[in-house]
């Protein structure tokens, strides 16, 4: 889910880079060198789940999981989503230079929302580790897509229908972002809770 | 697999330094994306095909690029000309496209891809490291170029740990279908990918501790850019002005 | 199927790395029905890459995998091959994915049209035979790399395969699960082909021996006494020699 | 420096793993000057879990690590002490972590106070003496596995250690880069310790064997001859005796 480049307005740009500015700036302060290797590596891994295609319908979908990269990484997962994003611009030229801003804060943003709201939740029963994943994975994705939809409405008011189509259309995907995002989590939390730090 | 096809070669654009690279396709990229009439962004988008051309990329690889950019303006094709309103319309049959709508798709459609020209001549010709490198060097969070560089490095490693797992998957009987079965399996096979990066992580920083890490990652000098890179800057700069400059022109004629 | 229709058959084929010129295998020639076939030659001669290709991972630049007399063409042949040979990797690592023991076992009798309960009890069994019972909820992640190999081999048993091909499987065992993979492979009643360094563990477990010589898949003689004598010390530790 | 002084000594060292109660290791004695040593033993003995310890990357339950005659302690000591031993991993993609070679090679130097231009210097010449010329702008992970761990040794010898502990480095290799890697070896310096599984190989770069047996590090008996008799084929072949 990019927009690419050459459809929002100037302010509409602007503000998308001023916002992912601060959050990735917070998302460094907060990062220490001895977790950039691990930051690096889901960053990596976040980019290797973008290009996994799931079937959905007759169609099929790339992973997101921007939801699940909040959990993990918190606010740590700004800067990893935005050098995830920027990777793609080079390797596939998906989104843009320009269009970077907005692009990392309409991912970036509901992750780390999500991730801040539902981690305290996978302390709880295997159960509650399921609904927690599931809406972190699902609201990320729900989230994203609503500012994605804002910022075409911002840009030309032209643009309203179009941007509640994308929502809709986007529904089915969000419900297997929550899916998967759910399997994930109890896979960690089962395999190796360090990740989520559960352990400490 | 993930590869960097057009990064290869001698042309021009690829001697160039990458911190101007960087700078040229910040520039030209924003003047085409703000624009909003028709004679800049065709015009822009004629420019940076010109530039296209010039790197010499394989055409091939490129028409498959477009494909995959153009997907957005694809969806927007498909909703804007039914959606925008505006009085102007067109009827087809049973629909009323609106005249707006398709003017604004077409318009978004030339800006688009004459960005996507720009930054496959300017930055595709360039390896991820020496634009990691580039931008460090006009001033980036050291932090966040590392980020950039570490991630870039173990990405391919990631990417064949997920494929072994899910060769593993194939070779017993597994194909994808929309059931239940299929999200856990891709589930178990990225959530394993995921524990394998984070052991991976901890393997790699202990290779850094042990050779003298401390916390300050010290960059390698690079050489400095020319005089050709300088020239190069400022043809890119003189294009983007041109273009901005015919954009306000355009503007204040309306 | 006539008597004398082998159960896997390569005629001619062969086999370039993509981008280099040079032949890895050139025109190879090989039936197997029942029988258990040992596999050795260098580093780098193209153990691993033959059993790619049987399994259509690979595909040959020339020659063709015929399974039960049929060719194999496209992806949906070697989809119904990869159902009856089993191909156990080199690294274990790289074969289990799933959280737990049983899930990982029941996984392929899933995909075959098992059902839940069906894939548990086989799974069952299968762990049994191979004396891991107990194992079923043990996190797959964290056993110990001789039981992984071991429930990665019953991965693979419980799909029932005609054929199995085995990847170095006694690589980094110790010694008694090196023992007690040997006495597993020799009560299973399957056919395979073993790649293995390890001549001691290929003479206990096959009744031929292979090799890749010059890019052929050639037939060792049989029963050749060979001596190594060499100056060093601890030639009771397990070693290797180069090529 | 008294002349007795070993480079590296350890005395009384003992390990358990976390969690266990059994010892991998137990008072093991050494050290070490200037030979050159090779270290062998089963899979799972514990021989790269020394190495950690040494590297101060894993703490010893109990016993010490001395460097030129001082007992290491805290993270500082063993910090000194990594800028004068060079540890190779087994894996290579753990131990290059940069994006291009020359990146890698200069982060030891660069962080041991070498200036940029410095650390370049140094790094393109260990290089050339590892006959990696031109290699310096070529992207790390599309190098083959033998480029990677020469690269991944010449990352190391640019910090010009005084040892070198190199866990399996013959392993993955194919024939011509194992021989270059002996060549190399052959020609440096440096003590070293080699964990390996190939006899041949330690034969061809060390002067003493150590082996890990019933938890003691014990030096084997020197050219003690020894000789394998097995039937069968194509002895020729390079392979590997199981325990
Ligand atoms: N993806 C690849 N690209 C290029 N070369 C490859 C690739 N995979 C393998 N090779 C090369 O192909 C040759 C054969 O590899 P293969 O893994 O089949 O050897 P092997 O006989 O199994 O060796 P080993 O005993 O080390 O497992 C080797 O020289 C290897 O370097
Ligand atoms: N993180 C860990 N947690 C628990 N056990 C471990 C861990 N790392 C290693 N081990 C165990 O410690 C023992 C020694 O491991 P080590 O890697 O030192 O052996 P090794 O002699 O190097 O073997 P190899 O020849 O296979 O490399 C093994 O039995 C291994 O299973
Ligand atoms: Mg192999
Ligand atoms: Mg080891």
């Amino acid at each position: 889910m990019h927009i690419s480049e050459g459809i929002l307005s100037a302010p509409v740009l602007a503000g998308g880079a001023v916002l992912t500015t601060l959050g990735t700036a917070v998302g460094l302060k907060k990062l220490d060198y001895d977790r950039i290797m691990t930051v690096s590596l889901f960053s990596a891994a976040f980019f290797v789940a973008s290009l996994i295609h799931v079937p959905v319908g007759p169609g099929s979908v790339h992973l997101l999981l921007g939801g699940l990269l909040g959990i993990i990484l918190g606010w740590g997962a700004f800067p990893a989503i935005v050098v995830a994003l920027a990777l793609q611009t080079i390797f596939f030229q998906y989104g843009g230079m320009i269009v970077l801003g907005v692009n990392g804060f309409t991912i970036a943003g509901p992750a780390v929302l999500c991730g801040l709201i539902f981690r305290p939740w996978l302390k709880g029963s295997r159960k509650q580790q399921m609904i927690a994943g599931f809406l972190a994975g699902f609201f990320a994705m729900f989230l994203s897509a609503l500012l994605i939809g804002a910022a075409l409405y911002l840009s030309d008011r032209g643009f309203l229908r179009a941007a509640g189509l994308l929502l809709v259309s986007h529904l089915p995907v969000m419900i297997i972002e929550g899916l998967i995002t759910m399997f994930v989590v109890t896979f960690l939390a089962k395999v190796q809770p360090e990740i989520l730090s559960l352990n400490n | 697999m993930i590869d960097e096809p057009f990064a290869s070669g001698s042309t021009l654009f690829h001697k160039r330094d990458t911190r101007v690279k960087l700078v040229g396709a910040a520039a030209i990229s924003l003047v085409l994306a703000l624009c909003s009439s028709f004679l800049v962004a065709v015009t822009g988008c004629i420019i940076t095909a010109m530039m296209l051309i010039l790197s010499k990329p394989d055409l091939k690889l490129v028409s498959k690029r477009i494909i995959g950019v153009n997907i957005f303006t694809f969806f927007i094709w498909l909703t804007l000309p039914l959606t925008y309103g505006g009085s102007e319309t067109l009827t087809f049959s049973m629909f009323n496209l609106s005249m707006d709508g398709i003017r604004l798709a077409a318009l978004i459609t030339v800006k688009t891809n004459g960005i996507f020209f720009c930054i496959l001549a300017l930055l595709a010709t360039s390896t991820t490291a020496s634009l990691g490198h580039g931008l460090e060097k006009l001033g980036f969070p050291k932090k966040l170029c590392f980020l950039l560089l570490f991630s870039y490095r173990q990405l391919f490693v990631i990417n064949q740990e997920y494929h072994r797992l899910l060769r593993a998957a194939k070779l017993r009987g597994f194909s994808p279908a929309n059931t239940m079965h299929t999200y856990r399996t891709y589930s178990h096979l990225f959530g394993m990918t995921l524990v394998k990066s984070w052991n991976r992580a901890e393997r790699v920083h202990q290779a850094m501790l042990l050779r003298g890490f401390n916390g300050r990652l010290i960059p390698l000098n690079q050489s400095p850019p020319g005089k050709a890179d300088y020239f190069f800057l400022i043809i890119m700069l003189l294009i983007s002005l041109f273009l901005a400059g015919l954009s306000l022109f355009c503007y204040n004629s309306l | 199927m006539t008597s004398d229709q082998p159960l896997l058959e390569l005629r001619n084929l062969s086999y370039s790395l993509p981008g280099k010129n040079s032949r890895l295998l050139d025109t190879v020639n090989f039936r197997i029905s029942n029988e258990r076939i040992g596999l050795i030659g260098p580093n780098g001669c193209g153990k691993t890459t033959l059993f790619q290709i049987i399994m259509g991972l690979l595909k040959a630049s020339e020659g063709e995998v015929l399974l039960e007399g049929k060719t194999m063409t496209g992806e949906k042949d070697f989809r119904m091959l990869r159902s009856k040979l089993g191909f156990l990797f080199q690294d274990s690592d790289d074969q289990l994915f799933s959280p737990t023991v049983l899930e990982d076992v029941a996984f392929g009798p899933l995909n075959h049209g098992a059902t839940p309960d069906e894939a548990r009890t086989l799974s069952i069994r299968t762990l049994e035979q191979l004396g891991l019972n107990g194992f079923e909820d043990r996190i797959t992640h964290r056993l110990s790399g001789g039981e992984k190999k071991l429930v990665a081999l019953a991965t693979i048993l419980s799909m029932r395969p005609k054929l199995l091909l085995l990847d170095e499987p006694s690589n980094n065992l110790d010694p008694a699960t090196r023992e007690r993979l040997i006495n597993i492979l020799r009560g299973l009643d399957q056919a395979h082909i073993i790649i293995s360094h390890d001549l001691d563990f290929l003479a206990s477990t096959c009744t031929r021996l292979y090799t890749i010589q010059d890019r052929q898949l050639i037939r060792c003689k049989q029963k050749q006494v060979h001596s190594h004598e060499h100056i060093h010390p601890y030639g009771d530790q397990p070693h290797q020699h180069g090529t």
